[in-house]
């Protein structure tokens, strides 16, 4: 077994700790830059976008609106402002662009929590995990969609929702929910891994179909080079994605990452010492210039 | 059964098992989920939505939670509801008595509504209804003991018709008078002014969900004066004349006060039309 | 629950700031909610308006902790205003003052200094020091003091023994000059006595109220209250009400009606006219009691003298009577028609002709009630005098239900300001400087060398006479250099700041000193301030608006170094010698009082310190403090009162008429109305039966005038200094709202009051509004030819004013509306008008 | 002895943080409101000389996240530290 502990010395070996963290970083900045433009206004004053995750009106032009909340809104009989249709469409179109899971890895502030369970379950070396199916977030889907029609509450799955709530709560104001943040994290700690992102959550299932036809994705370009180190198995929160693009070969697959439960994180990039992973277009399938390589890498794994 | 189809037997029984514990697990958190949204969904009374504001039900249906009206809210009276709070996770609302609704000519929270959930219907902001002040506690408010306070009626925007003072007499000083304050539904909107202006620890005038604050008569039942007030005259054929015997000095004013005897001794050397002895010039005699 | 008094303190902290937060504590401390046992319950005349409703204050270890109005109280049985609700917190604002403060720069006073806390030795030698030099070099005008109608009696007739006979100057006003000089003036000249002949039981007397320029809804509440429970429960009673605006008496208006500013003079006018064309006026009564006269018109506005306004004026400020007939005095109303009037007021014909109806109908008893609308007036006395003009012709006066009544806007504007004669020419009990055997009198009482008092026009030190107004420009003009404000907030009130009051209180010639309990306009404005311990914190006295008297104990202690305004004026008399003020050929009269301080002639003359200091002790066996005797070793109060009473009973009293019961018998009544003679009060003057005064077989008798005979004056309707024009487009009306006291120096420091009504905002015409794209809640600048302010639009609220007029009230210290106004006055009783002026506004 | 209560109002949000913040400070207790962003707060000292509620309270000004503080209540008393702790009832 792997020691999960030294995971990704070998790429920091190789590529240098910024090149190896490239793609971690930038998250980090996008989900922490996010939040900080929403708070720039109630903290500083300085009002470039108001509102939440939810909805927003962004230098008092630019309306977004989050589909998936809207969607239960519509659900439950509403008819939105022009300003929310707009903002949906602007919102689809650019998930559907670049990944609806882009949200997860990219926005999503829960996703720092989680992340940092996942990263503490390998320092720790926690290993025990429940079976729980990876396809439960589209019965919660499901259920979310369903429970408009049916219950008295309205959108009831905002009454829970971990992901809103804690963006709400940064920008509004926390109240209890950190409760609800750190059951996630000791959930995704001790009881499952990825247990929430990769198994649970409705927003992460309705972007990941959102996103199904998406242009921008993974793709294991130089996926020759492959030296079977395992170690974007380890740090990937949708493992399963990656078996086809990197070892379909034989099965006639092509390099490109097509699984909608990716959610573009690129640490796959960061973590392959041998840098067979980059970003790509859905239909770029180039992989003859490291072939040679590729070869000799085989070889020396067979 | 080949090996193969025994792994696919297994593989399916275990893919069906897996689903239906799945689905069972779902259906259970669907199930609690919809018993959380209905406890969820009541409200203490003292909360009150943002103007426009559909009907609770409604509301949670088309309030995505997104925080835009509390930001544009000039004033900064609406919060959200926190997780722990008693009210729906994320939702608008404001407590009249730290801080009531300043009645904003632009409703500027209800522009920023993306989804109508405040009605963008709502056009001027004096036909909102947040809800409804009640004078509750009619044993404490000074007013009732005949004090001159009325800041409620002072403060109030909609002046003089979402609350008027109904004057009486002070029955207890025999020389004063009580200015008591008296809500009228068809005009207050609930911005709860009067419930932070009022001036007693507990305020005595309080803003509720209108459904709480409103009774409702029995259908049945008119009130005749005003039946006839609408229609103009006597819903039925009006009164005969009536004719009474009386004695001199006597009358009897049948829609106005009864018996009336002329009290004799009652009168003085003037004429009831005061020009009458202005232009006399008894003076000048 | 045991509890440390540390530990309760600060839970009371806790309460305080979460109750003024808003903001609800999970756990509050039981300490906050406490039971009402060991509170000591006694009475007091409220702190505020001249209705004078009694209250009693709860005492608890030496803190007010409850209040409640007094139920036995005739004024109010029981009730207060919001104001009142909240009395205790008035001595509780968390930055009172408890120091003397002075401005300093390296150990020594400077007028650009610091203030800096001193000892009040300190405080008084420096004060002593420049009032000893400025009336030296200056004369009687070099120093002067502005008290107030909030004073108490012996306060107002301490200060004026120090005044008068210490410094030997009349340079001493109360603010009473710029709320009730006006009506004083006329009843002098009208009926030779001051204040009103009836008194608040025609509230339950008349059938027809009719309010002039007197906002009683807000600004008598109490009285307002009795009001409409007339109107509510006596068939056939009416309300009138005039104003240049609308405002809240307007909800209980039968006849409502808003004129145009100053045509009160016609409207008042019109209806005499229509009086004596309809000969319903009351022949017998007038051949019997009254005399017709008339006075110069074309008087001016009070200005300085440079103001071409005043130029032009032909009879500037003159108004000796000239006696006419009834005939001339009917043909110089005769211009007034029922056209003429409506045309000049704005007024519609009917509601005048109604108007006129109630006052010319002998079966309908009418009284009248005005305030500030007729007192700061630019013609106050004549305005004063055409409404007593319409009563006296129609024998409607001094007779329950039938009264012209003045009523006063401070608690003690009666009380102190008038009836022991704090203005520039009064002493005590309506005596006037004016007259020399008036001042023979006063020092006679008073022990003093004749010729002590200086006279209005003195053979040696010439005209002494200075009133408020032209006390803050003879500061401006460096001609007075010490000026001591007391118990009012001049800076805040006076009208004209930015070219007057402001430039004169920092003329760095100039001393100003300011009494106070906090830190308001006036003190930040003066080069000393003096902690002043209020209302139930001494020992006091109010008089009301209908006579009556009303006594207090000293229910707590005031804090830390603060004092008394008593006190204060009879410490500093310690700290002046004779030599200091008096010339030697005076002393020479009186050798014994030489070398000794004004505190010796003045308070220790064995009179004044006659009674000895005693345990102050109620009915009950409660035990009272009294600072001042402690301090100054004799019953301060008592004897001060019991000296003023000689000049209503010493031999050879000039003028009698003010009688007052004994100083005991006040502690025990809730009120006596004088004259009190055998005990007895007096309801309505001058009507036989009523008053003691009036023979028998006289029937009436104004026994002020020496034949007994009231005086009707005829005064043309004559327009006001600063109409709008082109530049200024509107008229500026201010005054106070319900929720405030004057200056707002204490209800702005009730955090209840500030919550309900927290800043001034200025109310006009929806329309007036618009043109000038201003909307409900909008921030407007206004601006009139001396400054400018910002505040909030107010179109829909209390008060509507009709377009051309907008109304601000001036409680507000940050929006200090005075700086607008104009230092008009009326030119005979020297009050302010503060109802007139012209301004414009535009978009902040 | 010097008791105050005063009202501090807190960059929204901020309430909590600055509340921890606060009661680092001498003499100063934290009474609640941090949900408001209005913290209901007291300063005591013991006497004149040790470290007096002015200082404190020009300190309180100067703590991040604090926008203003606003003065409510003050008690200042010659009694000795003694007297104020004994009991009253």
């Amino acid at each position: 077994m792997l020691d999960l502990t030294t995971l990704g010395d070998d790429a920091i070996a190789t590529k240098g700790w910024y090149k190896s963290h490239k793609h971690l970083i930038l998250r980090r900045f996008s989900q922490l830059g996010i939040l900080a433009l929403f708070l720039a206004g109630p903290w500083f004053g300085i009002w470039i976008v108001k509102g939440s995750l939810a909805s927003s009106l962004t230098l008092d032009v630019l309306p977004l609106t989050d589909p998936y909340v809207l969607l239960q809104a519509g659900l439950s009989g509403v008819v939105p402002e022009t300003a929310a249709i707009i903002g949906v469409i602007i919102v689809l179109a650019f998930y559907f662009l670049v990944g609806g899971r882009v949200y997860c890895s990219w926005v999503c502030p829960v996703n720092m929590v989680t992340d940092l369970a996942a990263w503490l379950r390998r320092k720790l070396g926690i290993r025990t995990t429940s079976q729980i199916s990876r396809s439960t977030r589209y019965w919660m889907l499901a259920l979310t969609l369903i429970l408009p029609l049916v219950a008295a509450g309205g959108i009831v799955w905002e009454l829970v929702n971990p992901v809103s709530m804690m963006f709400r709560g940064i920008v509004f104001g926390m109240g209890a929910a950190w409760l609800m943040i750190a059951g996630i994290f000791l959930f995704d700690l001790l009881v499952a891994k990825h247990g929430w992102c990769g198994h649970i959550c409705p927003v992460g299932a309705f972007y990941s179909l959102v996103g199904s036809k998406s242009l921008l994705k993974v793709n294991a370009v130089r996926r020759q080079a492959c030296n079977d180190c395992m170690a974007c198995y380890l740090v990937c929160p949708e493992p399963q994605v990656i078996k086809p693009a990197l070892m379909g070969e034989k099965q006639g697959l092509g390099p490109v990452i097509l699984s909608s439960d990716c959610t573009n994180c690129g640490r796959c990039i960061d973590i392959c010492a041998k840098e067979v992973f980059s970003y790509g277009g859905r239909h770029a399938i180039k992989i003859d210039e490291c072939k040679g390589e590729g070869e000799i890498n085989r070889g020396a794994r067979v | 059964m080949s090996e193969t189809e025994r792994k696919n037997e297994i593989n399916r029984r275990r893919f069906l098992g897996n689903m239906l514990k799945t689905a069972c697990g779902v259906g259970l958190v669907g199930l609690g989920l919809g018993a959380y949204s209905k406890r969820a969904s009541s409200m203490p009374a003292n909360y009150i939505r943002p103007p426009g504001a559909l009907p609770e039900e409604d509301f949670l249906g088309a309030c995505i939670r997104c925080g835009l009206c509390v930001r544009d809210c000039p004033y900064d009276i609406l919060l959200l509801g926190e997780v722990g709070d008693e009210v729906a996770t994320g939702t608008p609302y404001f407590i009249a008595r730290t801080g009531p609704c300043e009645m904003c000519e632009d409703i500027p929270c209800v522009a920023a509504c993306p989804t109508n959930a405040l009605d963008h219907d709502l056009k001027a902001i004096e036909d909102s209804r947040m809800g409804l002040a009640v004078v509750i506690d009619q044993e404490n408010c000074i007013a009732f003991h005949g004090l001159r306070c009325e800041v409620c009626f002072n403060v109030c925007p909609i002046r003089n018709r979402a609350i008027s003072l109904a004057m009486q007499h002070n029955a207890r000083s025999g020389k004063h008078a009580l200015f008591i304050p008296v809500v009228h539904s068809d005009a207050c909107t609930g911005c709860g002014l009067c419930e932070r202006a009022c001036i007693l620890e507990e305020a005595a005038i309080k803003i509720f969900p209108t459904h709480l604050a409103k009774g409702k008569p029995g259908k049945h039942y008119r009130l005749g004066w005003k039946e006839k007030e609408k229609a103009g005259e006597s819903l039925v054929t009006p009164d005969a004349e009536h004719r009474y015997h009386l004695p001199e000095g006597v009358r009897y004013d049948l829609q106005g006060e009864g018996l009336i005897i002329e009290d004799e001794a009652m009168e003085t050397p003037f004429s009831s039309n005061p020009l009458d002895t202005l232009n006399s010039g008894f003076l000048d005699r | 629950m045991k509890l440390t008094r540390r530990e309760f303190i600060k839970s009371n902290a806790v309460a305080a700031a979460a109750s003024v937060a808003g903001v609800a504590l999970p756990v509050m401390n039981a300490a906050a909610v406490e039971a009402d046992d060991g509170i000591r319950w006694d009475k007091a005349a409220c702190r505020y308006c001249g209705t004078g409703c009694s209250v009693l204050m709860g005492v608890k270890d030496g803190k007010v902790v409850a209040c409640q109005g007094d139920p036995d109280a005739p004024v109010n049985r029981g009730l207060n205003c919001i104001k009142g609700y909240f009395l205790p917190k008035i001595l509780y604002g968390k930055d009172r003052l408890t120091k003397p403060l002075m401005r300093k720069k390296n150990g020594k006073f400077a007028k650009d200094g610091k203030f800096e806390a001193v000892s009040w030795d300190e405080a008084f030698k420096t004060m002593a020091e420049k009032w000893v030099a400025a009336r030296k070099a200056k004369g009687p005008k070099g120093i002067g003091m502005f008290g107030s109608g909030q004073w108490t009696v012996w306060e107002g007739y301490a200060a004026s023994k120090l005044l008068k006979a210490g410094f030997r100057s009349n340079s001493l006003e109360p603010n009473a000059r710029h709320c009730m000089a006006s009506a004083v003036g006329a009843f002098m000249r009208g009926f030779g006595i001051d204040e009103p002949m009836g008194c608040y039981d025609d509230l339950e007397h008349a059938d027809v109220f009719v309010l002039w320029g007197a906002n009683m809804a807000e600004m008598h509440p109490i009285l307002w209250s009795r009001l409409t429970d007339t109107r509510l429960t006596k068939p056939g009673c009416e309300v009138h009400v005039l104003s240049t605006y609308e405002h809240r008496c307007y909800e209980l208006a039968d006849n409502g009606m808003v004129f145009e500013p100053q045509t009160d003079l016609a409207i008042l006018n019109y209806i005499a006219n229509y009086i004596i064309q309809n000969k319903a006026y009351n022949k017998a009564f007038i051949d019997k009691h009254v005399n017709f006269t008339k006075t110069p018109t074309d008087i001016g506005y009070g200005l300085r003298g440079t103001d071409p306004r005043e130029k032009a004026a032909k009879n500037r400020a003159k108004g000796k009577l000239a006696k006419i007939s009834f005939a001339e005095y009917a043909k110089s109303v005769e211009p007034y028609t029922l056209e003429y009037a409506a045309k000049l007021s704005k007024v519609p014909k009917d509601k005048l002709l109604k108007l006129a109806k109630v006052y010319a109908d002998p079966n309908k008893k009418v009284s009248s009630y005005w305030t500030m609308g007729f007192n700061q007036h630019t013609r106050g006395v004549w305005v004063n005098g055409l409404c007593y003009n319409v009563h006296l012709l129609m024998g409607k006066i001094s007779e329950p239900g039938n009264s012209p009544f003045s009523l006063t806007g401070q608690p003690s504007a009666c009380g102190t300001a008038r009836e022991v004669g704090t203005f520039t020419h009064r002493l005590p009990a309506d005596l006037v400087v004016k007259k020399d055997a008036h001042c023979e009198f006063a020092e006679k009482v008073w022990k003093l060398p004749e010729g002590a008092i200086p006279r209005a026009n003195d053979p040696i030190l010439g005209k002494t006479l200075i009133h408020a107004v032209a006390m803050h420009r003879a500061l401006n003009d460096g001609k007075m250099n010490c000026f001591w404000v007391m118990c009012n907030n001049n800076m805040q009130a006076a009208a004209n700041m930015n070219d007057e009051s402001y430039p004169g209180w920092r003329n760095p010639d100039n001393f100003i000193a300011v009494s106070d309990p906090y830190p308001t306009v006036s003190a930040q404005a003066a080069d000393l301030i003096l902690p002043t311990a209020m209302w139930i914190e001494k020992e006091g006295a109010y008089g009301n608006a209908e006579r009556r008297t009303q006594f207090w104990r000293q229910q707590v202690a005031a804090p830390g170094e603060a004092k008394s305004d008593l006190w204060q004026i009879m410490e500093f008399a310690k700290y002046v010698k004779v030599e200091d003020v008096w010339p030697a050929d005076l002393i020479a009269k009186k050798p014994a009082y030489a070398g000794k301080t004004l505190y010796d002639v003045l308070y220790a003359n064995g009179q004044v310190d006659k009674f000895p200091a005693e345990q102050v002790t109620d009915s009950r066996g409660d035990k009272y403090d009294n600072d001042e005797s402690a301090h100054f070793g004799f019953y301060v109060q008592k004897g001060l009162f019991e000296e003023y009473r000689l000049f209503n009973s010493a031999k050879g009293v000039p003028k009698k008429g003010h009688e007052m019961a004994e100083f005991d018998a006040y502690h025990k009544a809730r009120g006596i109305r004088w004259p009190v003679i055998d005990g007895k009060e007096t309801l309505w003057r001058f009507r036989e039966g009523y008053d003691p005064h009036v023979a028998k077989g006289e029937g009436v008798r104004f026994y002020g005038k020496p034949d007994g005979r009231a005086n009707i004056i005829t005064a043309p309707y004559e327009p006001a200094a600063e109409p709008p024009d082109k530049a200024f487009d509107l008229w500026l009306c201010t005054g106070r709202v319900l929720e405030h006291w004057h200056s707002g120096s204490m209800t702005q420091r009730v955090p209840e009051l500030h919550r309900a009504v927290p800043d001034a905002v200025v109310y006009m015409h929806p329309k007036d509004a618009k043109k000038r794209r201003l909307r409900n809640g909008a921030l407007a600048k206004i601006s009139s030819r001396r400054g400018e302010i910002v505040c909030k639009v107010d179109t829909k609220g209390r008060n509507k004013p009709p377009e051309g007029l907008v109304f601000i009230p001036w409680f507000d210290a940050g929006r200090l509306v005075n700086k607008l106004t104009l230092d008009q006055t009326d030119p005979l009783s020297k009050e302010t008008d503060y109802k007139k002026c012209a301004v414009k506004i535009t978009r902040a | 002895m010097n008791i105050c209560s005063l009202i501090v109002h807190t960059k929204p949000t901020l309430g909590p943080r600055v509340s921890v913040r606060l009661q680092t400070l001498r003499g100063v207790e934290v009474h609640g409101g941090s949900k408001e962003d209005k913290l209901i707060v007291t300063v005591e000292d013991k006497g004149e000389t040790d470290s007096p509620v002015s200082d404190t309270m020009n300190a309180l000004r100067d703590v991040e996240g604090v926008v203003s503080t606003i003065l409510i209540y003050h008690y200042g008393g010659e009694e000795s530290l003694e007297e104020m702790n004994r009991e009253i009832n």
